[in-house]
């Protein structure tokens, strides 16, 4: 266990159950270091799938035979499993969408549009993801409410005494990044929402981010609504949660309609069904519920303590060595930050870093993450990202920082 | 580093780092701005077009070293040309990019560098963004005329 | 090859991609007759999935190294793949949604708000699945529009002469069902458009029912839309496919909002990005994409003429041996009909039959199948739908036919 | 059919084919609909409390074999019956459908016939449709007295 540096956690095990990470990527040995834009699969996932449509596969909820009936189980038990494992009280808060952009998009839309109006206020913060900026936009120009960005400082950190400033009784929404995917900046949540409660704001977290990093503990946390995706926690591609309160679920109409989601229809009206049925028109993901169920299980069999802790072991060496190379400015420095880096190599693009990185077998994230407002903060349009996730290892970073150091010789 | 020299040649660093007819024209004939949302390039094109050449072409952005260098190359290649000279050097150019090179045809020497660029296809649009954006300019001149 | 009718079709070859139709139910070999609420997933399908996970996953789109590229080739493979299947003339037409309900819900939203207004008319079918109702109701709700059913007749057929009074020039959107999920009638698609188009009214076909069993053409049916789910077509849930004419979804605002289809976001507007992006916000479900993929290459490869023409001969043989059953009332019974029986057995309700058809390994729907309106016009709640499929078999049929004179037994 | 007999049993078929207590009753003290939307079973149900008892129940409804006989069979045993002799027999037979039976235990003979409804989980809730109706009225008494 040479590349744990706690010589705890066992990674050549992990890495056992990830098959892709023995894959070569332009000849070299994958080097993957992009898990905040999406992680690898387990094979425990990859079997989840196959097992269903191998084993027991059929349409959910409504047939009277035991395949469907086993179908049915697996789904809603996904459900349970997420709802333990962010701490909500009933299975019904949990809904599945395709994605954290779906679950914000269904906020705004159902919550949103019924219950704000011209002089109510949105606050979010400046280093939002589109997907947390964009349905706001789009739900102010339709009611008439104001958005408002908490700003941050020059290492990423939210400066708070803006955001007090800022809240008052017109805030209605308070919806923030829980931790940021371009510069890995933990926010404060606790304090954030605490404050919106004391107003009688709504809050969403986008835990995009987080739920896969750290305990994310809904009451705790003092959410109103949750968002986040599959596919960034070893889940597959296509579903994703919202998670939201009881009551407000309740009183909320549906987003989309159809099949499923109806008591009862004529050519006249129609009944809408409970939660969380409203919310799931039409024929489910069923394999992205399971597959997603499997990958929390998966997640919680290794625990997120020991993961957060190896994790933030990843990141120190890595910020400790990558400092040592003059060239490069990290882009967040928050004292609280997730396992990624964000950084420039002096006037060298982020896209030629990338191509030289990717023929060398490492993948890094490059761009501008979605965070179009973030970059343009710090007078830039792009960065490089490395992120880290529990399969990576010190040996990966000793090949990152070798890269760097032959981008830096390619440009000399 | 030898499997990267197909694209980060000297030349095209070279033209990164010292970019030819950088900079802006006052009062152009034309004028034009490409974007490439996928990876943030950006370019302005400036061009003084006297209804048979292209007299004088500058350019500045923002970009990655393909993008920059592709614009520099170009405004070297299309200096002095009429629009048909040009189409003819933006086809084998195109061509270059899309297909590679088949080296038992004659190829300009100035596009040499860019033979690299259809292995990554995500540079492919970086290396084509100032033709895109030249295009746009002689579309507008067609029309006009 | 004695399960074959016509001996040219080898359903023993196609029935060892299905590793599933080998398991048992209930201790009996399963005899699975609902591949009209969900068709089962062949190996290929399943193995596109795993290749994925295991071979060269990673975010599409925006990544510049190779994994990230392949995984984008194969998604937009994907989209050229249906493009061609459905005869579209773009790969920009062919938009990946969750499924069929969530197309209809997007046309409603994307095409509908903008261009409906009080006075105009929609028309539909009598014989609609929910997801092409619902979804017009809530949208007459906000335009004041008027909502109007094609009636049809006690064999399920629609009565044109009445849609010929129908349709005027206040008709806007006509949007039916190609073959009706629960009497299996096969509508006069070209008739019905041709006179809308007429009108000049806007067409949208609700395919989920006939992409998997017959050519559907969008050039020669005149659709302008086309909606289907990729879990009725073998491949996986999650992921479906909404077709537009290029012109119409050029000029359509998003439906959701988020990363990747945008150009740039600043705090003060957001400039969206071109067809087919535009309406893909946030990360796909790159998974559902390539196991589309992967499915409709597999009927490719069988031949829909091929399918067709054995679903067929089923279909009449199962005709012919439940018409000996004294007990049994067939709903629908359209000359053109699709490989479906729904049936009444006297008065034995429809989710016994299924218990007990359950107990003896036959997986078959019971209910009113997401078409209240269909039922009533029968005077029934429910009926019991036995649907077939290219990898059924005479022996199933005989094996159906022996189970209903079980049910009649038992309630004797 | 030796498989099917735990649940379709000939108690079962018979309640089906004639329920008892069928029918409306005019001018009830309390009456209740209740609907199963997964399946469409439907239930009207109509009772005359005196204050104390249970006098009169009656029923109509549409429905699989399941729901019409537990509905039967309910109206049966609750007729004549006080709140609390109701609840009684409701809990037993909540725990029979739920958890099926346990036969070191006394299990009234008129609910053996549900014992195998645990083994269909889609079942559950047709089996349950009348009592659920039911403790509806129920709970409307007891919320007015
Ligand atoms: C005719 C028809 N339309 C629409 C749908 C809805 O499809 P989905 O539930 O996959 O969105 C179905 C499937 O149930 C159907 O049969
Ligand atoms: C912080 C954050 N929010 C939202 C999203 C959107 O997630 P998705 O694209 O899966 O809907 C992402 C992922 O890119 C993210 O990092």
């Amino acid at each position: 266990m040479k590349n744990d540096p706690n010589c705890k956690f066992d990674v050549a095990k992990i890495r056992s159950d990830f098959p892709i990470l023995s894959q070569k990527m332009n000849a070299k040995p994958l080097i993957y270091l992009d898990s905040a834009a999406s992680t690898m699969k387990p094979r425990q996932v990859v079997e989840s799938i196959s097992d269903l449509y191998y084993g027991y596969y059929a349409n959910i909820h409504r047939g009277v035979y035991l395949f469907s009936q086993i179908s049915t189980e697996k789904y809603e038990n996904a459900r349970s499993v997420v709802k333990k494992y962010i701490n909500a009280k009933y299975d019904e808060e949990i809904i599945f969408t395709r994605g954290a952009t779906e679950s914000i998009n269904l906020i705004a839309h159902s919550y949103g549009r019924p219950n704000l109006k011209e002089g109510d206020e949105i606050i979010v913060t400046e280093m939002e993801h589109h997907a947390n900026i964009v349905p706001w936009q789009q739900l102010c120009k339709e009611t008439g409410a104001k958005l408002r960005y908490i700003p941050f400082d020059d290492k990423g950190e939210l400066i708070l005494e803006e955001y007090d400033k800022m809240v008052s009784n017109k805030t209605k929404i308070v919806s923030i990044v829980h931790i940021s995917n371009s510069l890995g900046t933990i926010n404060p949540v606790k304090y954030i929402f605490n404050k919106a409660k004391e107003v009688g704001a709504v809050t969403l977290l986008d835990a995009s981010q987080s739920i896969q990093h750290v305990k994310v503990d809904v009451q705790e946390l003092n959410c109103d609504f949750l968002a986040f995706s599959g596919h960034k926690i070893y889940g597959p591609t296509g579903i994703g949660i919202l998670y939201g309160k009881l009551h407000l679920l309740e009183d909320m109409p549906p987003y989309q309609t159809g099949g499923d989601m109806i008591k009862s229809v004529s050519f006249e009206r129609t009944l809408f069904a409970d939660i969380p049925g409203r919310f799931e028109a039409g024929t489910q993901n069923i394999e992205g519920a399971i597959g997603l169920g499997a990958a929390i299980e998966y997640v919680s069999s290794i625990g997120l303590d020991e993961i957060a802790q190896y994790e933030h072991s990843l990141l120190e060496y890595a910020n400790q060595k990558i400092r040592e190379i003059p060239q490069v400015t990290i882009i967040g420095n928050a004292k609280q930050k997730a396992s990624l880096i964000s950084f420039l190599l002096e006037d060298i693009h982020p896209h030629d870093v990338g191509t030289i990185m990717d023929k060398l077998g490492i993948a890094v994230r490059t761009g501008q993450h979605c965070t179009e407002p973030t970059m343009k903060h710090f007078g830039i349009t792009a960065t490089t990202r490395a992120s880290f996730a529990f399969y990576n290892t010190i040996d990966d970073i000793n090949v990152f920082i070798e890269g760097i150091k032959q981008v830096i010789e390619t440009f000399e | 580093m030898s499997e990267l020299n197909d694209l980060y040649q000297e030349i095209i660093l070279d033209h990164n780092k010292n970019p030819r007819n950088w900079g802006k024209i006052d009062l152009p004939s034309n004028f034009a701005e490409g974007f490439n949302p996928l990876c943030g390039d950006k370019i302005e094109l400036y061009v003084n077009y006297n209804g048979d050449k292209i007299q004088d072409i500058k350019f500045e952005g923002n970009g990655c070293a393909i993008s920059k260098a592709s614009a520099s190359v170009m405004t070297t290649m299309v200096k002095g040309k009429t629009k048909d000279e040009i189409t003819k050097i933006y086809n084998e150019f195109h061509q270059i990019i899309t297909e590679g090179c088949n080296h038992d045809h004659y190829i300009d020497e100035n596009l040499e560098v860019f033979c690299g660029v259809k292995e990554y296809p995500g540079r492919v649009k970086c290396a084509a963004l100032a033709w895109h954006t030249l295009n746009d300019i002689l579309k507008r001149i067609d029309n006009n005329g």
